[in-house]
């Protein structure tokens, strides 16, 4: 089955993006196709590479990018969301890029099903 | 439809609002905070067990372990991502948040 | 569209206008996929009735408004605006308080309506 | 002691908890979504009425004006940023979100 | 510290824990405010009383948890930890479900306390 | 009087920002000093230079700086909370500053008021 998952908020601050991301690996795990993260409204901060969260804690951006690399899942933030909270193409995490609306359109469509996290 | 909640039912209305929308049958999964709602002996039991009779209601383990609780009010299914991933496939999404 | 078919895709606003940006990023997510030609609704649960309420002014608070766009939606052929009844009434308002003409619907109604869609997105 | 809300009282509990831990004479200040509680004719009027007798209850008129509230219960008394700053001279802040 | 005098500072809980970091951003501030010598205090209010819940294993959310910092308040010299009651009993808790002793007062108590503070800060 | 401001929501996203800075300018107007604007949680977004809202929008960044520089406010963020967020010195818009919680202990002890705002 393929999966798209919108995620609305940012890291850290609400559960959401962990929930988003221990869905997506367990999607994986079960032989899924986990398509795209589309990144909207605060949820664009979770691919900022600048952040540096203390040593024994996850580092948020950090895992969504390996999870682009190992498995080709797309990490994408909203660009009129992006620029209002200070994220571009400087600060992207490798393996996420910024795109518009009309990319979570294509992710709603071309999926089976499009599940979304926020809070 | 399975409809996900991810609020305390103690803070916010959102629990109350998704009851309200259910069609008979459709599944419940409540994570993150949601997971209060069905801790054992608390306000919110009977609903739950009204529910019960008309649709079924898991809860996110993860999500009660965190939290500590250890008792769910009788009927409650409680499963991991795995399981969330399971209910994802029999069902599109209605995240309530 | 890998099958040709139309996807039903649901709108959800449910947060008041201003206090958060969530209806007003809403807005502007409805607005990139009405030029899809899916078959879209939106549907005002609780406090998100209130982003249809007239005669609001935002100058004082520093934020612009928005709800003159929920007019402009019948002219990207957005025209299933669905209002739940007991959110309405619960608030005092009725249809005469609102910036569009929308659909009054019963709980059950909307519920259905939800259980029929491909996607549902809150807001 | 001055209490501050900026939540609607239709969508979580903020409202109704501040409500329980005032203190007979001190004012509450409804601001940004929590003007809601104050619009003539809603279900929390008679709440409102209740607490006008032993407290001063103001709303942030920038804040009813950009959600289109024209009318009050009775008794609220209305206020622009710079009588907020005046509550603040008078009084310590609890900021309940 | 101008006029030479202890400042009353309370810091309330009313966030459950995991869900939003409100809690744990709270303790870390709690902990820095409590090396200035001030007279602290932690109320616990709503869905707050939640963070004292014994028994919260964190691992399979990898998220790390932190109920056991509550236990090292009291080194910190920290020992005024209320809770509200009415909140306590509606989320079917007593005392002994909580990490730390605590103590239980009514609203009318804690409405008190809050009036006395010099800054109040809800997390 | 002095006043210090406790900002614990990052901008646009939540009309806390907005209402702390209208707070600030009318503490102001009426002759008071507002000390600090201090930023905790999310609030410590509110200092990142590279957002570029629309055109027709205010730019929430832009005028905490404008309100340092003119009225001696000092806009502070967290160390730890903006860590986790992705805030560092490099994305500081001018006037603000990154710093510890014992700093906001000295805001809350040295002014006549602590007025926080957050959601």
């Amino acid at each position: 089955m393929k999966i798209g998952i919108l995620l609305k908020e940012g890291p850290y601050n609400h559960q959401a993006s962990d929930t988003a991301f221990k869905f997506a690996e367990a999607a994986i795990a079960k032989g899924h196709t986990v398509d795209a993260v589309f990144l909207y409204n605060d949820g664009v901060t979770n691919v900022t590479k600048l952040m540096d969260p203390p040593q024994d804690d996850r580092n948020i951006s950090g895992r969504w990018s390996e999870l682009s690399q190992k498995h080709g899942v797309e990490i994408l933030a909203c660009i009129a969301a992006s620029k209002r909270r200070g994220i571009n193409d400087d600060v992207l995490v490798q393996g996420s890029s910024i795109t518009g609306l009309g990319t979570l359109t294509d992710i709603a469509i071309r999926n089976d099903r499009l599940v979304t996290f926020g809070d | 439809m399975l409809h996900t909640i991810n609020k305390s039912p103690f803070e916010t209305n959102t629990f109350d609002t998704c009851i309200r929308f259910l069609v008979q049958g459709d599944p419940i999964l409540l994570i993150e905070d949601g997971v209060y709602a069905v801790q054992a002996g608390n306000k919110f039991s009977s609903t739950i067990e009204t529910i019960l009779k008309t649709n079924p209601v898991y809860a996110l383990q993860p999500d009660l372990s965190a939290r500590g609780i250890t008792l769910t009010t009788d009927g409650v299914q409680c499963i991991d991502y795995d399981g969330f991933v399971a209910l994802v496939e029999e069902h599109q999404v209605n995240s309530w948040f | 569209m890998e099958n040709g078919n139309i996807n039903k895709i649901m709108h959800v606003l449910r947060h008041a206008p201003h206090g958060t940006i969530y209806t007003y990023e809403g807005l502007e997510m409805i607005l990139i996929m009405a030029a899809y030609e899916q078959d879209l609704s939106v549907v005002f649960i609780g406090d998100g009735v209130y982003a249809l309420k007239k005669n609001q002014e935002t100058a004082g608070i520093g934020i612009k408004g928005f709800s003159k766009t929920f007019m402009a939606l019948d002219g990207y052929d957005v025209e299933k605006l669905y209002v739940d009844k007991l959110s309405l009434e619960e608030r005092g308002l009725t249809e005469d308080d609102l910036v569009v003409d929308v659909e009054v619907l019963d709980s059950a109604t909307i519920g259905s309506l939800m259980k029929e869609q491909d996607v549902i997105i809150h807001h």
